[in-house]
């Protein structure tokens, strides 16, 4: 275990903890408004102030950090659900039309401008978590192909993939039976940088009002509420940008200790 | 003066002793050769030497270099050193160059960084290393880049680097392990030349006592980070005095008990026939729109085995073995040609379940041809995949623990993960999966290549073994001559593509008929007749 | 100093306020680069622009106007009765593209009497007609440069367009031929900032001089306590409502649009929303105005009443709806209080917030809405109630018959008693949530004299602004 | 080198051709109408059909698309809706803000995460790595827009040293436009410059470990000669892919610090088109966004071969 592991577990840990206490406890309600106790900077009563609604910041972190896990999450297991078998398939089928094919809309993918994209989506389907979600995956989903092709191609490469095709076995089964579990480190590790990107992405869709919807707080629209205020009431601005930071920084430790901790290569090439 | 001594050298990485009380010496113009196995420590003694060792080494005893103590001296005076005074190569010539520099830049930094050379006087030398290395001006300008040449040709660069200080000290570790018996021959008959003209000492660090008897004036054999024996090289042969040294030798040497062959009637259906396969890659297009070339890796080769019989099939990397043996295992469509197993085709569409309980397969390569995931007992059932009568419980478990007692290893084995075997316990694992199918025919390819020679003749002896008890017949390929002499009856001979030899085993070693065999058995190093020395 | 930097929220899209919905373009060129027969002042009132004086007929049906003599456009012709004529005729025609097309619908013709003097036949009497000219899409545009108007504007106005970066800024500098009395600024630039917290950095960080119509009300405390500015607070004609689509079950019940009233907590709208900035409002009219009835009464904050009438319209487990909200703040943030307001009765709003495309086109042409809100800028615009066919499809024969009277009515008496009959009428019908009169928000260097406190109309009139000395 | 040029440029131009279907179509669904827009709430049905007519919106959309895609194939992007100046100026225009901020953030995010990599890479282990690491690890993890509001504060609002935002253009003179360009230069730099320095010690310690390296260090090469002689040019291809990554990014992604300084570049020209439903900007300058994208991707491509010459060699 690695100290960039630990560290970034606990921080994780305890950003899913507050998620998880959400859904059964919150100091306050989160929608609860109170205008005259508007803005108060962190003090005994609301341990991290309130917002110009006077609502419970504290109490809205802890809900906000489950809208931004569940948009990352599924968007990342979006980018997961369909990269990783059109990479895998890319891949048994290496050099043909299939693999160009994929590989080619892999780039388009990566053309489009990510963030123009995502306002487009929501200018058509509507703001909202939903959207946010679609457009947030639809940009995973090319690096996940684009890893677990890389990866499975040096797979293909090796004599075990040599021995199961030696025993009758299909590209499809092969992909599913050697390969997978063969690169499935590779898209862990991916997986928890793809998931702190989404909660960075999360953030910006939400700043520019495009992500979650009230009455749902989400940290990207806590900021955007914030923004006029900064100078007024910084906690408004601090605190959920502190979350974010918080959370990203580690996700991205943990992805980095996990692949210390996962790729025999590196182990023991620590100091 | 002793050009370099080394004594009571002893080295340890972390918590690990690596090297123990290490002691030898080299004088001017002399060859000294360090063998031993796998891990044995030789090249951390010459990393040592460098002192380009990993972080995190403790180092004690004494080095010293013309008479300078080389351990006292600063990092600075070391750079001063490598490179002028002491010279080396490295076994991967593949890797062992920068990519993105051209040969002639990478040979000309040791003299610029060495001597007040201008560049133009550099590039001179430059050109003057080359062709003394065999890399001729008209076809190898100093502008080349290394992925233009081949391994052979690229360590010919290394070595040009290597010696173009003209150090007093040249260390080669392991210099022709990865190049072709022919090749190797060449960078070899270079090497001693060199020792010879500049009168350099050099210590070659190689785990074939076949080089090392050929090479080395002197021999160091080293065990587990200890020096166990030492002498010259006539001597040493002669001798053998420590118990180790007499098992590498005979494991070197090893001949394989081979049941003798049951005669075959050639009027039986053969196990296996290959009728003018033809195999072709296509070739990048040059053009846009040009029509694809084609690389033909298998050239209308045509063989047959037939029941009981172990065919050996030989020629140098990248002749067309592998690309056959794919092709034989229905991985890999033909352009041409047909091959039949006991007499009936291979479709296009791959094997038949039935062919290939028949038929199975033996990699190099111990550490990749398991997938790391899977528990032994699933990885040698593989074959069973698609097999409609395959076994299953306990019928299963008994066919593993058949199969890994065959084999020599404990039927428990079965319930452990393949990083948790050394690599001749992979090969024999990699051996129970192919007899797991109680197949008729066996493909080996370069099967025992990537393993110690005292491991090899294991291996070696269990092939003969289950060639006896299980009466198997197969097809052995490799690049060493001695090896598919001493394990197969009948053998052929590939040049690009083509089989330009076959006979029996003896006959064509004895009296090989095509140039091209002449030149491999001609290349290929022999260890010289210890019969009379052994004590 | 004699030039000024003003920051707007809004680029306008391009420069011909007759041919588009003309906020934002009004915002740079009304009275500054545009003039039109008539002109809104500071305060409201409408008093001569180009024409100098009028005369209206015994039946109201003809409106003789006399030019200002000596009038240039920023080319260098004249400006006379021709060019009155064409840009009426212009803004009233078949292919149009005037954005209040309806402002001209009873002009019947317009004649050139003689090179000053412009006569308006009208096809009905029209008490509206002075106030209407004095709008921003009626202003009088120059024949010669019609084709290139929407990038390079040519108007009769104190300042002449020089500049225009798309994206940044335009700049004014002063029409030296002007004919009116010459504005102490020699040169103005408009920047625009959208950015409500860029505003207030550019602000504070003296980028620009005055901001007109600031987007952040949650600021202006912070200027208003720091020296260097001031803040200047009027009224808007902006009536903020939350629309109720009145054909939308359940809102064809009026119960249920009183109890959706009686659930809304004015005050803490504007305290939550706009800072406190925003006068309260019961009924569709500015309060400013001298005809306007205080009617917040009759929608008290009353959430135990609400949930009677809840009940009484057979809803007492309450229902849900959905609230369309358009981007500016006092929507958004208004739009979160509303909702949690009305969760305290019942009713279940579900909050979409759409851009501005999205909103013309599902709740104001597509009338896909339960709930909205918006401000409704557009002067005296009561009016709207008598559309059916308006977007909260409010259908009332009695309302829209007293509003036929009073295009008829030039008597300011009778119009005034009309008006405030009116503004009942939609307040006891509870057709929308009458929410606030949205404030004229704007801050400037202290030292800036003359910027509009009121916004009357969309416009920043740099034409008496001058810096203290 | 010839053939693996026009293989890249073939699938170039398919790309683009392929983009510009999915641009248009998709951008034609999205619910909203430019027209409307314009007109406002007190607009009525004629006057909306009227200009609708007049702006050419009441053609089939089939052949709005070929005129669109001809006209771009002569240069020209059409007119917009809103503004109804050519696309291609105002794209010109809002290029001479975009374009000179992403140089400039790039420049500033290269120059500070190669030498911090470099250096990491070089102390490996050590404090400073640790201290670079750690600090590029905060930087990836910081929302731009959030760090710009920071900057902006401190900046701008407390000690005014630069202004909060606009752009006073390059007629002010070059040294007042980068002044004026320099806080969200910084803003969009610092997290670029944390991935860029990870990405350039990574690849530097993967080329560290490889063995041509020991083969220079027993030529008699210290460890940092090794380093800047054979180290940075293997490791500058991830480096490369990664600065052309960003600069396509800086292009078109910087709408929210554009939004954050009141910029007048490319990004926020998209959005303010997607708002009013200026469909024509929309298509356009996604279109050369992703032509942009593409072809920087191409030029990295090409200067692949420069860096390293195996892939000069191929075909
Ligand atoms: N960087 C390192 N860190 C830790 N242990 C090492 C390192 N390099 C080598 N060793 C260990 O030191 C021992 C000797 O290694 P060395 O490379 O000298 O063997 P060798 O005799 O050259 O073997 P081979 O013939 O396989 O090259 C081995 O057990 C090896 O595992
Ligand atoms: N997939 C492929 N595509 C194109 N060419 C190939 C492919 N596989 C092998 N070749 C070429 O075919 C030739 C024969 O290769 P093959 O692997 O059969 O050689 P080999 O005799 O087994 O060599 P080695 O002893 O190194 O294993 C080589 O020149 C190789 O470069
Ligand atoms: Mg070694
Ligand atoms: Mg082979």
């Amino acid at each position: 275990m690695t100290r960039s592991l630990i560290l970034g577990g606990v921080l994780s840990a305890l950003v899913l903890l507050a998620a998880l206490l959400s859904f059964i406890w919150t100091p306050y309600d989160h929608t609860a408004m109170n205008i005259p106790a508007k803005l108060q900077a962190p003090n005994a009563i609301h341990w991290l102030g309130t917002d110009h609604f006077g609502r419970d910041i504290l109490s809205m972190i802890m809900v906000g950090a489950r809208t931004s896990i569940a948009v990352a999450l599924v968007a990342v297991g979006i980018g997961m659900g369909l990269g990783v078998p059109l990479g895998l398939a890319a891949a048994a089928k290496r050099g043909s039309w299939l693999d160009e094919g994929i590989m080619r809309a892999n780039d388009l993918v990566f053309a489009f401008p990510s963030l123009v994209i995502a306002i487009l989506i929501t200018a058509i389907l509507g703001a909202g978590a939903i959207n946010a979600i679609i457009a947030i995956g639809i940009f995973n989903i090319p690096v996940f192909a684009r890893v677990t092709r890389g990866a499975a191609l040096s797979l293909w490469q090796r004599e075990f993939i040599l021995a199961a095709r030696v025993a009758g076995k299909g590209a499809a089964r092969i992909s599913a039976e050697h390969i997978l579990p063969n690169v499935a480190n590779l898209l862990i590790v991916q997986g928890t940088i793809q998931f702190s990107l989404g909660i960075l992405a999360e953030a910006g869709l939400s700043y520019v009002g495009l992500g979650a919807q009230p009455p749902l707080p989400s940290w990207g629209r806590m900021l955007a509420d914030a923004q006029t205020m900064v100078s007024l009431a910084p906690h408004m601005a601090l605190v959920p940008g502190c979350a974010i930071i918080l959370t990203v920084l580690g996700l991205n430790l943990m992805g980095d200790g996990l692949r210390d901790w996962l790729d025999p290569k590196l182990q023991g090439g620590r100091a | 003066m002793t050009l370099l001594e080394i004594t009571n050298l002893s080295l340890s990485i972390g918590a690990f002793p690596i090297l123990r009380d290490v002691s030898l010496s080299v004088d001017p113009g002399e060859i000294l050769a360090i063998t031993g196995e796998s891990g044995s420590g030789k090249s951390l003694t010459a990393l040592t030497i460098l002192r380009l060792l990993p972080n995190c080494t403790r180092l004690s005893g004494h080095l010293s270099l013309e008479g300078q103590d080389l351990l006292s001296l600063s990092e600075e005076q070391m750079c001063d050193l490598r490179g002028r005074k002491i010279g080396m190569v490295f076994q991967e010539p593949m890797t062992a160059l920068n990519p993105v520099q051209s040969i002639g830049d990478q040979v000309m930094e040791t003299l610029l960084l060495h001597s007040s050379a201008t560049k133009a006087e550099a590039e001179a030398e430059a050109r003057n290393l080359l062709d003394r290395v065999g890399l001729p001006a008209e076809r190898f300008p100093l502008s080349r880049y290394p992925h233009e040449l081949s391994g052979g040709q690229r360590q010919r660069v290394v070595i040009a680097m290597a010696i173009a200080m003209r150090p007093t000290l040249l260390i080669a570790d392991e210099p022709t392990t990865a190049l072709d018996v022919t090749t190797q021959a060449q960078i070899l008959d270079l090497l001693r030349d060199l020792v010879l003209d500049y009168g350099m000492g050099m210590i070659i660090i190689t785990h074939d006592l076949a080089v090392v008897a050929d090479m080395a004036d002197r021999i160091i054999v080293m065990r587990k980070g200890e020096v166990v024996e030492t002498g010259s090289t006539a001597q040493l042969l002669a001798n053998r005095r420590h118990p180790y040294t007499q098992k590498l030798f005979a494991a070197s040497n090893h001949q394989a008990d081979l049941p003798t062959a049951k005669t075959t009637d050639p009027q039986d259906t053969p196990l296996l026939e290959v009728r003018n396969a033809v195999r072709d890659y296509p070739l990048p297009r040059k053009r846009l729109f040009a029509p694809a070339e084609q690389m033909r890796a298998v050239d209308h080769v045509s063989f047959a085995l037939h029941r009981g019989e172990r065919l050996g099939l030989v020629g140098e990397s990248g002749c067309g073995k592998s690309t056959l043996t794919r092709a034989i295992l229905g991985l890999e469509p033909l352009q041409g040609g047909e091959i039949l197993l006991d007499g009936t085709p291979l479709s296009g569409k791959g094997l038949t379940a039935e062919q290939r309980r028949k038929m199975q397969v033996v990699f190099q390569d111990p550490f990749g041809s398991f997938n790391p995931r899977h528990r032994v007992a699933r990885l040698i059932t593989e074959p069973f995949h698609g097999v409609p009568d395959a076994p299953t419980g306990q019928e299963r478990d008994d066919r593993v623990a058949e199969a890994l007692s065959a084999v020599g290893l404990n039927p428990d084995d079965a319930g452990r993960y393949i990083h948790q075997f050394s690599g001749g316990q992979r090969q024999r694992i990699a051996i129970a999966r192919a007899l797991i199918t109680r197949p008729e025919l066996i493909l080996f390819d370069e099967a025992v290549s990537a393993l110690d020679v005292s491991v090899r003749a294991q291996i070696l002896d269990l092939l003969a073994e289950l060639c006896s008890a299980y009466g198997l017949s197969y097809l052995f390929i490799s690049h060493d001559l001695h090896v598919v002499r001493s394990m197969t009856d009948r053998c052929l001979v590939m040049q690009k593509g083509r089989i330009v030899e076959h006979g029996k085993t003896e006959d064509l070693f004895a009296t090989p008929q095509h140039p091209y065999t002449t030149s491999l058995i001609a290349a290929a190093p022999v260890l010289p007749d210890l019969a009379t020395g052994a004590a | 100093r004699d030039t000024v930097t003003v920051a707007l929220q809004l680029e306008p899209p391009h420069l011909d306020p007759t041919s588009a919905a003309a906020g934002a373009i009004d915002q740079v060129l009304y009275s500054n680069v545009f003039e039109g027969l008539t002109r809104f002042m500071g305060d409201g009132s409408v008093v001569p622009g180009l024409a100098q004086s009028w005369e209206i007929s015994e039946d109201g049906l003809s409106y003789t106007f006399t030019l200002q003599d000596g009038v240039t456009f920023h080319d260098g012709t004249t400006m006379d009765a021709e060019d009155v004529k064409f840009s009426l005729d212009r803004a009233r025609a078949e292919d149009s593209t005037n954005a209040q097309k309806a402002l001209f619908a009873d002009i019947a013709s317009v004649d050139v009497v003689d090179p000053l003097t412009v006569k308006l036949t009208l096809s009905q009497a029209n008490g509206n007609l002075l106030f209407n000219l004095a709008w921003g899409d009626a202003v009088i545009v120059a024949p010669e440069t019609i084709d290139t108007i929407k990038t390079a504007p040519v108007g009769t106005g104190a300042f002449t367009f020089t500049n225009w970066v798309q994206g940044d800024r335009i700049d004014l500098a002063r029409n030296p031929d002007y004919w009116g009395e010459a504005p102490a600024l020699n040169a103005a630039t408009f920047k625009f900032i959208s950015d409500p917290t860029a505003a207030f950095a550019a602000m504070m960080a003296e980028d620009i001089d005055a901001f007109s119509a600031f987007p952040a009300p949650e600021n202006l405390p912070q200027f208003e306590a720091d020296p260097r500015f001031q803040v200047l607070i009027g009224s808007t004609e902006g009536e903020t409502i939350l629309s109720i689509n009145n054909k939308q079950a359940p809102f064809d019940n009026p119960k249920v649009r009183a109890a959706v009233a009686h659930a809304i907590d004015r005050q803490a709208i504007i305290d939550g929303a706009m800072f406190g900035y925003g006068t309260p409002i019961g009924t569709h009219f500015a309060p400013h105005n001298p005809a306007y009835v205080d009617l917040t009464g009759t929608s008290a904050h009353d959430p135990e009443k609400s949930r009677a009438l809840l009940a009484e319209a057979g809803l007492a487990d309450g229902f849900t709806t959905t609230l369309h909200l358009p981007p500016p703040s006092y929507a958004r943030r208004g739009g979160e209080i509303i909702a949690t307001q009305l969760a305290e009765v019942g009713i279940t709003a579900e909050i979409i917030n759409v851009e501005w495309a999205q909103w013309l086109e599902t709740v104001f042409r597509g009338k896909n809405f339960g709930l909205s809100i918006v401000s409704h800028t557009e002067p005296m615009d009561i009016g709207i109630y008598a559309r059916p066919d308006y977007y909260f499809q409010y259908d009332n024969a009695a309302f829209q018959d007293l509003m036929a009277e009073l295009t008829g009515t030039t008597d300011p008496d009778a119009r005034t008693k009309m008006l405030q009959q009116a503004q009942e009428i939609i307040a006891n019908d509870y057709v929308n949530g009458y929410l606030f009169q949205l404030a004229a928000l704007s801050v400037a260097k202290a030292d800036l004299q003359g910027l509009w406190a009121n916004a009357p109309t969309q416009a920043t009139d740099l034409t008496v602004v001058s810096w203290a000395k | 080198m010839g053939r693996y040029f026009a293989k890249r440029l073939l699938s170039l131009i398919v790309s683009l051709v392929i983009a510009s279907w999915v641009i248009f179509f998709v951008i034609e669904i999205a619910p909203g109408d430019p027209a409307s827009f314009m007109l406002g709430i007190n607009a009525q049905p004629d006057t909306v059909a009227a200009l609708r007519s007049e702006l050419g919106l009441d053609e089939g959309k089939f052949s709005r698309y070929i005129s669109w895609f001809t006209g771009m194939l002569q240069g020209d992007f059409g007119t917009s809706y809103t503004y109804r100046t050519p696309v291609a100026q105002m794209v010109a225009d809002r290029l001479w803000v975009s374009l000179p901020l992403a140089i400039y953030a790039l420049t500033l995010s290269t120059l500070i995460a190669l030498p911090a990599g470099i250096y990491a890479a070089s102390r490996r282990g050590k404090t400073g790595d640790i201290a670079v690491m750690g600090a590029t690890q905060l930087g990836v993890a910081v929302p731009n827009f959030w760090f710009a509001m920071m900057l902006v504060l401190v900046f701008a609002i407390n000690l005014r040293w630069f202004s909060a935002g606009g752009f006073v253009g390059w007629e002010a003179g070059p040294l007042a436009a980068l002044h004026s360009l320099t806080l969200p230069a910084i803003a969009l730099a610092l997290p670029q410059a944390a991935i860029l320095a990870r990405v350039m010690r990574s690849a530097l310690l993967d080329i560290l470990g490889e063995d041509f390296i020991r083969t220079a260090r027993a030529k008699g090469l210290s460890q940092r000669q090794a380093l800047w002689r054979h180290g940075l040019r293997n490791a500058l291809i991830p480096v490369l892919t990664i600065i052309g990554l960003q600069f396509s990014f800086l292009l078109a992604g910087a709408i929210i610090i554009e939004q954050v300084f009141y910029l007048p570049g490319l990004g926020r020209l998209v959005f303010q088109a997607i708002s009013a439903r200026d469909l024509i900007v929309v298509e356009s300058v996604v279109m050369l966004l992703v032509f942009a994208v593409i072809l920087v991707n191409f030029l990295v491509d090409l200067t692949y071969a420069l860096v390293d010459p195996r892939l000069r060699g191929r075909g």
